[in-house]
């Protein structure tokens, strides 16, 4: 498959591999250990790494200085940029500075409301929301033009994603909805955790009959519970979250100091039924301040060793 | 029924509780009163629906107004009673000046008091 | 003591007068059996056993303990309380009177509640009966939550004996149950249940009359035209004529004033005199004078207030330009002088300090009208009832009382403007709505009385339920009846009958309403306008899906029961059972419908009559055979008719075979079950209103959960509803039986002359208005107003229809806009009164 | 309509504490209509007022009126004879009322009596809700006639985000997620199809984004 961008990520799916990200949450601190740490531990399992930004609103070390960081140390990150934030000039700007440090992929969220976070009083701005700042990214690389027309310099040379929930109501419109952020440019979807292995999969067949697989890499997401507890949590508490009752009770059935295990191994599990899924294009494990494990995870799920590519060039 | 009760009230008489206005209630503490009482119809027997309950709000928002303004918000009080009972009314009159008593008169009294000496 | 208002003349001696009238109405009523005579209930001899009466003074605030609930013997508070029915009812052994009393059950089971209430402590409550007769509308409901919320227990039993135990002065009360075993329980105090008889003085009085009595000296009436006695010209109304509530007697109370006004119609208005009042007195431009009036009544206040010491500080008073006193403000001679002095002083404020308002205003506002002063113009100051009655130990402070209360009256008086109480045309025409025998009969009650009347029908054909009905109890012909009814109603030129017609629209208020009709079957509409309503929309026999109902021809309803009778007689008929309450008295429809019992009763007389041989079991909850049907139960069970109890929780059981219905039930004395294979099942269905919804709807009036219309007051106002002009009847109110429809179709039609015999009526003036240069069109009004009255006009702001509006004042206080006042209690007139008590306080 | 709320009296008191003769202005439009600031609360407040400093042994002078509207000249001027007598006015109007008065009379404080909280409807009385932001370039015409810009918490041009759940919003249980009501009324009226149709970035300058915002008609001037 023809690439557009000089993203390795974008070529590992090109070149029709199981593609496998991970994300880390920077810091709510200025410590860049926190963050090479972070991903040291995972790099070699790997292909693209997310940063999150300002996930669940709580401020944090920005997702482009620590995207920055880890190309200092040679890895591939994915910008994570939500339209909570910024207006279309700072989103813009900030696309134009990832750029000049050759970040190449990017992934378009409207982002978490406020009131969830530490700044619940704060304003947010929705300029733009995630549809619309996947058109812009699109528009400024394809079209080399700024939002307001004038022309760039260099434009940015990005892979574009986009989010998808398949597990959010109502279901009737998830898949338009993809085709829709498809439409609006996006080229690779990471998906929210996916727990109800069932559900994902009707999801995936009605965009298979679209023929939307075929237009989008798909990256499930998968998130490996640490306990029953968490479990319960996401359930209960996290909006837009589906776990099914007997993935509770298959945490809660083990004993405590036995649940982050069982948790590991639910998670690959998904992996290997999700891997004979048509559609399913790669792994996108977001182990939520664990990641740790995430090695462990990969190369249980037969996702190991990752290929190797010839030296990405600037193209 | 020619029951006792204290002889330091004084009744206006009104159609309905429903009729009883929020400002009625504060003009009567801004006059000088130093307690207020409505008394309607049990609750669910308003001959007028819901008058009575209408009544009961307006209570609770004078009170909260004269907690805020340093009156004393337990100075006004709503009760409820069927057109046959002289003796709870009496017992409401009592309940209600032994209130009044242990809370003392009006403080805007006080206050007027002090500035007259 | 002598009468200080000099209303007793004590030297007053007997005197023959002889009046001229054209119709008697009787109603002298019962009362209370006197239980002194029947040695088992120790009445008389152990002071703990009461009457029913005295319990009910007992429990009375102005009792003899002040509504404290104490026993006689020691003002100990009781623990357990038993009532015993049936005293002096149902009992042709001690007493003789072998009717039932109709109201115990229900007084019993209220005077335990009200007991259970007063009780600081736990009180236990048992009523010893042969069966709970709550018949009356919703009365069911009321005997659940006595037994099931409040604890009240029932026990059926009969009581042999009661003893009081020495020294504790507790009583045992010996009883059967109903499985037959003996047994005893002891109870603080027992309450005897006393039925209703009529006095001998009211035997001697009907004697007299020569007005037929039956053996238990009630009046004898025909079942189809209940309030005509034997002779004509003289009706009756209340228990003279049978034991009966308050709600019973109010409606045939109404009946009886109707017989009596058809009578005389052509009387009406020529013997009344009417009051000329003097044209009204321009006060506009007057300063405002005052004049007091403040009353002694005899010793009640002046025995107490310091009155003229009142009556000088009246006179300090701001606008107050005359004061007096007097023994009896309200008396005949003070209001020719307070008349004279409103004239002499030029008043144009009137306040008397007396009593309340609730009973004098009228009076004293009749004597300002009478010389000319708006009525409204007036203020009263209560020195009585919150006064001196209340403060009597402290006369002192009762004495500055009444000045704060003169003066805070003086004050408003002073505010009062005259107000103009709107007067309507009333438009002399009645619909009724539903064409049956209730239908029927108001209609044509109303049409003798010369009022035109439209009765609506939403069948082909007059006579409703009826219509299925072969005779009552007593024997009279229903089918007879029913075809000179629709004879007589459909010849009638006053009255037009429309059919299969059905109301579609509906506005107005009372005297002036428009109903809006399509009539069948081209379905053309029509618009109707009347004074007043009658709603007589009826009920029908529920169609049971019980007890294989519908499934098996032998299983059938009391009403198809007697029809087959009337068709086909019972000489095949060998066995019959009926099952009682069925589509009655259950979790769906908790009431009672009245009815059924007699239906049985009457059935299975007429099976017996036609078959003597004929085996009839009557499976029943309670048999509810009030008033004076009581002898055709106790006629039954002669007949050799066999009754057996069984309860809501173990209702008979019901197969169909070859040989007959089989029916399974437990009988109490044996303790098994008995199987009788019938030859026909009678099912006594209850009543289901008819489907009112719609026209509820339309007309906007409230009915209970199974569908009957809400009368203004239970008991009394039995055939009024909340919205003037609107009357109710039949059983569109509640089930009945037929005599009790017709009682009750003459006593709405009574109240209906009331408005229509008026050629205008005159609304109070007390009602909301709306400034239209404040509204803001809000909304507020239209959305508190408990009758729905306020509307934004055409000019886009608040309207209140004074022939409307009931003068609540709630939109006045909620307006947020404050541009609603209510008339007579504006807001400057009702804060004058707190300014002028605190006036100088702060 | 505006709706508004009371401020609690303790935030008045506080405004007002030091004030020796108030005005209290009350408006008989918006403000009367939601029930914050008719006559009838100017009424309750100033006696409110009156009260506390009685309590206080403050002499205060309080006096009361309400005005057709304080959004129009005219009807503010109908105070402008009195004005000299007051060292506050207490404004029950919405924020527009308070500033115009504010403007008109430059030299005498002019104080909210009422938090200005939305353009909304009454759903029944005693509870309003937000219909409207103002944005000066309505989409109601595309979005099925639901505002996603007031009834989005995040105003998102293509919702819904992931947090919709069961039709609610992730913010609270008790909102509705209007994504989920234009879904809903794009399918009762057949347009379900729409939906797949990208929202434009929306031009946010006829917003307060483009500074105060003026609508001149010169249609209806001389």
């Amino acid at each position: 498959m023809k690439t557009k961008t000089p993203s390795k990520l974008e070529k590992i799916l090109a070149a029709g591999h199981l593609a496998v990200t991970s994300e880390c949450g920077p810091p709510r601190g200025s410590d860049p250990k926190a963050i090479t740490d972070k991903a040291e531990m995972i790099k070699d399992h790997v292909d693209a790494i997310n940063i999150t930004d300002n996930q669940t609103s709580v401020t944090r070390l920005c997702s482009l200085a620590a995207c920055i960081r880890l190309k200092t140390i040679g890895l591939e990150p994915v910008l994570q940029m939500v339209t909570r934030d910024r207006n279309r000039i700072a989103l813009q700007s900030d696309i134009l500075g990832a750029a000049s440090f050759d970040i190449n992929n990017i992934l378009c969220l409207s982002g978490d409301h406020q009131q969830f976070g530490d700044s619940a009083k704060g304003q947010n701005v929705f300029d733009l929301d995630s549809m619309q700042l996947i058109q812009t990214i699109r528009y400024m690389r394809d079209e080399g033009k700024f939002l307001g027309g004038d022309e760039i310099k260099r434009p940015p040379r990005m892979f574009v994603g986009a989010a998808a929930n398949p597990f959010a109501d109502p279901f009737e419109i998830r898949v338009p909805r993809l085709a829709k952020k498809i439409a609006a440019g996006a080229e690779f979807i990471q998906t929210q955790c996916i727990y109800n292995l069932d559900k994902f999969e009707l999801w995936m067949k009605q965009a298979r009959d679209r023929g939307l697989h075929e237009k989008v890499y798909i990256l499930a997401g998968l998130t490996p519970f640490k306990s029953a507890g968490m479990a319960k949590y996401m359930k209960n508490r996290v909006p837009g979250m589906d776990v099914p009752d007997d993935v509770v009770k298959r945490m809660s059935g083990v004993a405590k100091e036995k649940q982050a295990e069982e948790g590991i191994k639910i998670c690959v599990e998904s992996i290997h039924r999700l891997k004979e899924l048509e559609g399913v294009k790669g792994f996108h494990i977001m182990a939520i301040e664990w990641e740790e494990k995430v090695p462990e995870i990969v190369e249980e799920g037969g996702l190991y060793p990752r290929p190797k590519l010839e030296s990405h060039s600037r193209g | 029924m020619r029951l006792n009760y204290p002889s330091n009230i004084r009744i206006i008489r009104v159609p309905c509780t429903g009729k009883v206005d929020l400002i009625h209630i504060l003009r009567a503490f801004e006059k000088g009163a130093d307690g207020v009482y409505v008394v309607g119809c049990l609750e669910g027997d308003c001959r007028f629906s819901n008058g009575n309950l209408r009544a009961r709000k307006r209570v609770e928002q004078a009170q909260q107004i004269l907690n805020a303004i340093g009156i004393g918000g337990e100075r006004v009080q709503m009760y409820n009673l069927s057109s046959g009972e002289g003796p709870r009314f009496a017992e409401f009159a009592l309940e209600m000046t032994e209130k009044i008593k242990a809370l003392g008169i009006n403080p805007m009294k006080l206050a007027k008091m002090k500035k007259v000496a | 003591m002598m009468c200080l208002a000099k209303a007793i003349d004590y030297e007053d001696s007997e005197r023959r007068s002889t009046l001229s009238v054209g119709a008697v109405i009787l109603c002298p009523g019962s009362e209370g059996f006197d239980p002194s005579g029947l040695d088992v209930f120790g009445y008389g001899k152990y002071s703990n056993v009461v009457t029913s009466e005295e319990f009910e003074r007992i429990l009375s605030a102005s009792g003899p303990y002040r509504g404290h609930l104490m026993r006689p013997l020691d003002r100990e508070a009781p623990k357990k309380i038993a009532w015993i029915q049936c005293v002096g009812s149902r009992d042709i052994n001690l007493s003789g009177n072998g009717y039932c009393s109709s109201v115990c059950c229900m007084y019993a089971i209220k005077e335990s509640m009200i007991a259970k209430e007063h009780s600081h402590d736990e009180l236990d409550c048992a009523i010893f009966n042969m069966d709970i007769r709550s018949f009356g509308k919703d009365y069911e409901k009321y005997y659940n939550r006595a037994k099931d919320e409040q604890g009240v227990r029932f026990i059926r039993s009969r009581i042999h004996s009661i003893e009081e135990i020495q020294g504790t002065g507790d009583l045992i009360i010996g009883y059967t149950d109903e499985t037959g075993l003996i047994k005893q329980e002891t109870f603080s105090m027992v309450v005897l249940s006393v039925g209703l008889r009529i006095p001998d003085s009211v035997a001697n009085l009907a004697r007299r009359l020569r007005v037929d009595m039956n053996r238990y000296n009630f009046a004898v009436t025909p079942p189809f035209d209940p309030a005509q006695t034997s002779r004509p010209g003289i009706f009756i109304g209340g228990a003279f004529q049978g034991p009966k509530d308050i709600p019973s007697s109010v409606t045939e109370a109404g009946a009886a004033a109707c017989a009596a006004g058809t009578l005389l119609a052509d009387g009406r208005g020529t013997a009344t005199k009417s009051v000329e009042m003097p044209t009204e007195i321009d006060i506009e431009k007057a300063e405002t004078r005052i004049g007091v009036f403040v009353c002694n009544c005899g010793i009640n206040i002046g025995g107490v207030v310091d009155v003229p010491a009142v009556a000088d500080y009246a006179a300090t008073l701001p606008y107050v330009s005359f004061v007096d006193q007097n023994l009896f403000t309200c008396s005949q001679d003070t209001q020719d002088k307070i008349r004279d002095v409103i004239k002499e002083k030029n008043l144009n404020r009137v306040v008397v300090a007396s009593c309340s308002p609730r009973t004098h205003e009228p009076l004293f506002q009749e004597t300002l009208q009478a010389c000319g002063l708006n009525k409204y113009l007036f203020e009263m100051a209560n020195i009585r009832d919150q006064d001196s009655w209340v403060h009597g130990s402290d006369p002192k402070s009762a004495t500055e009382k009444a000045k704060d209360l003169v003066r805070m009256a003086v004050a408003r008086a002073g505010l009062l403007k005259p107000l103009t109480e709107k007067k309507i045309s009333i438009n002399k025409r009645a619909l009724v709505i539903g064409g049956g025998v209730a239908g029927m009969n108001a209609a044509l009650s109303l049409a003798d009385q010369g009022f035109e009347t439209v009765i609506v029908e939403k069948e082909a054909q007059l006579g409703g339920l009826a219509g299925d009905l072969t005779a009552t109890i007593e024997g009279a012909d229903i089918q007879r009846y029913l075809l000179e009814l629709v004879d007589k109603v459909s010849n009638h030129a006053k009255i037009q009958v429309l059919t299969e017609s059905l109301i579609v629209g509906f506005s107005g208020f009372k005297g002036n309403f428009t109903t809006e009709i399509m009539v069948g079957p081209g379905m053309y509409e029509r618009k109707i306008d009347h004074g007043v309503v009658i709603l007589a929309t009826g009920a029908n026999e529920y169609k049971p899906t019980e007890y294989l109902y519908g499934q098996d021809y032998r299983v059938m309803t009391q009403i198809e029961l007697g029809k087959r009778l009337e068709a086909k007689g019972a000489e095949d008929l060998k066995t019959v059972v009926m099952i009682q309450c069925v589509g009655s008295r259950n979790e769906e429809k908790p009431n009672c419908s009245r009815v059924c019992c007699q239906s049985a009763v009457k059935n299975a007389l007429h099976i017996k009559e036609l078959n003597p041989d004929a085996m009839i079991y009557i499976l029943y909850r309670d048999m509810r055979m009030y008033g004076l049907l009581e002898d055709y139960y106790t006629e039954a069970r002669q007949q050799g008719i066999l009754f057996s109890n069984f309860t809501q929780d173990h209702p008979p059981k019901v197969e169909a075979t070859d040989e007959g219905i089989m029916i399974t039930f437990k009988d109490h004395i044996l303790q098994r079950d008995l199987i009788i294979p019938a030859d026909l099942l009678a099912l006594s269905a209850g009543m289901v209103a008819e489907d009112t919804e719609e026209l509820a709807s339309i007309l906007k009036l409230p009915r209970n959960n199974e569908g009957y219309f809400i009368e203004a007051h239970v008991k009394l106002r039995p055939v009024d509803l909340a919205n003037d002009g609107i009357f109710l009847c039949g059983t569109a109110h509640s089930p009945k039986l037929i005599s009790e429809t017709i009682s009750q179709s003459l006593a709405a039609a009574s109240r209906a002359t009331i408005f229509l015999s008026q050629s205008e009526i005159t609304l109070s003036a007390v009602t909301a208005k709306v400034d239209p240069d404040l509204c803001a069109a809000c909304l507020v009004c239209v959305r508190a107003c408990p009758y729905g009255v306020p509307r934004i006009n055409e000019e886009g702001v608040s309207e209140i229809d004074e022939a409307l509006c009931h003068g609540c004042g709630i939109c006045a206080a909620e307006c947020p806009a404050k541009a609603i006042e209510l008339n007579w209690y504006e807001d400057d007139q009702v804060m004058s009164k707190v300014e002028a008590l605190l006036k100088g306080v702060l | 309509m505006i709706v508004a709320e009371k401020k609690p009296i303790e935030e008045i008191i506080e405004l007002v504490k030091d004030s020796e003769k108030i005005l209290i202005v009350g408006c008989n439009e918006c403000v009367t209509v939601c029930e914050a600031g008719g006559k009838k609360e100017v009424g309750i407040l100033a006696s409110a007022l009156r009260m506390y400093f009685m309590n206080q042994d403050k002499d205060a002078k309080i006096d009361e009126v309400t005005l057709e509207r304080q959004c129009d000249h005219e009807y503010l001027e109908e105070i402008r004879g009195r004005i000299d007598q007051y060292d506050t006015i207490l404004s029950l109007a919405c924020g527009v009322g308070v500033q115009f008065m504010a403007e008109k009379y430059f030299s005498t404080p002019v104080f909210p009596g009422v938090n200005t909280c939305f353009l909304g409807a009454a759903e029944e009385r005693g509870v309003w809700s937000e219909r409207c932001q103002a944005c000066g370039q309505c989409i109601l015409g595309i979005t099925a006639g639901i505002c996603p810009i007031s009834r989005c918490a995040k105003r998102l041009m293509n919702g819904p985000c992931g947090g919709s759940t069961q039709g609610k919003c992730e913010i609270n249980k008790e909102l509705d997620c209007a994504w989920q009501i234009i879904i809903d009324r794009l399918k009762e009226l057949g347009r379900l199809d729409d939906y797949e149709k990208i929202m434009p970035i929306k031009d946010w300058s006829t917003d307060r984004a483009g500074g105060p915002r003026k609508v001149v008609r010169e249609d209806v001037m001389i």
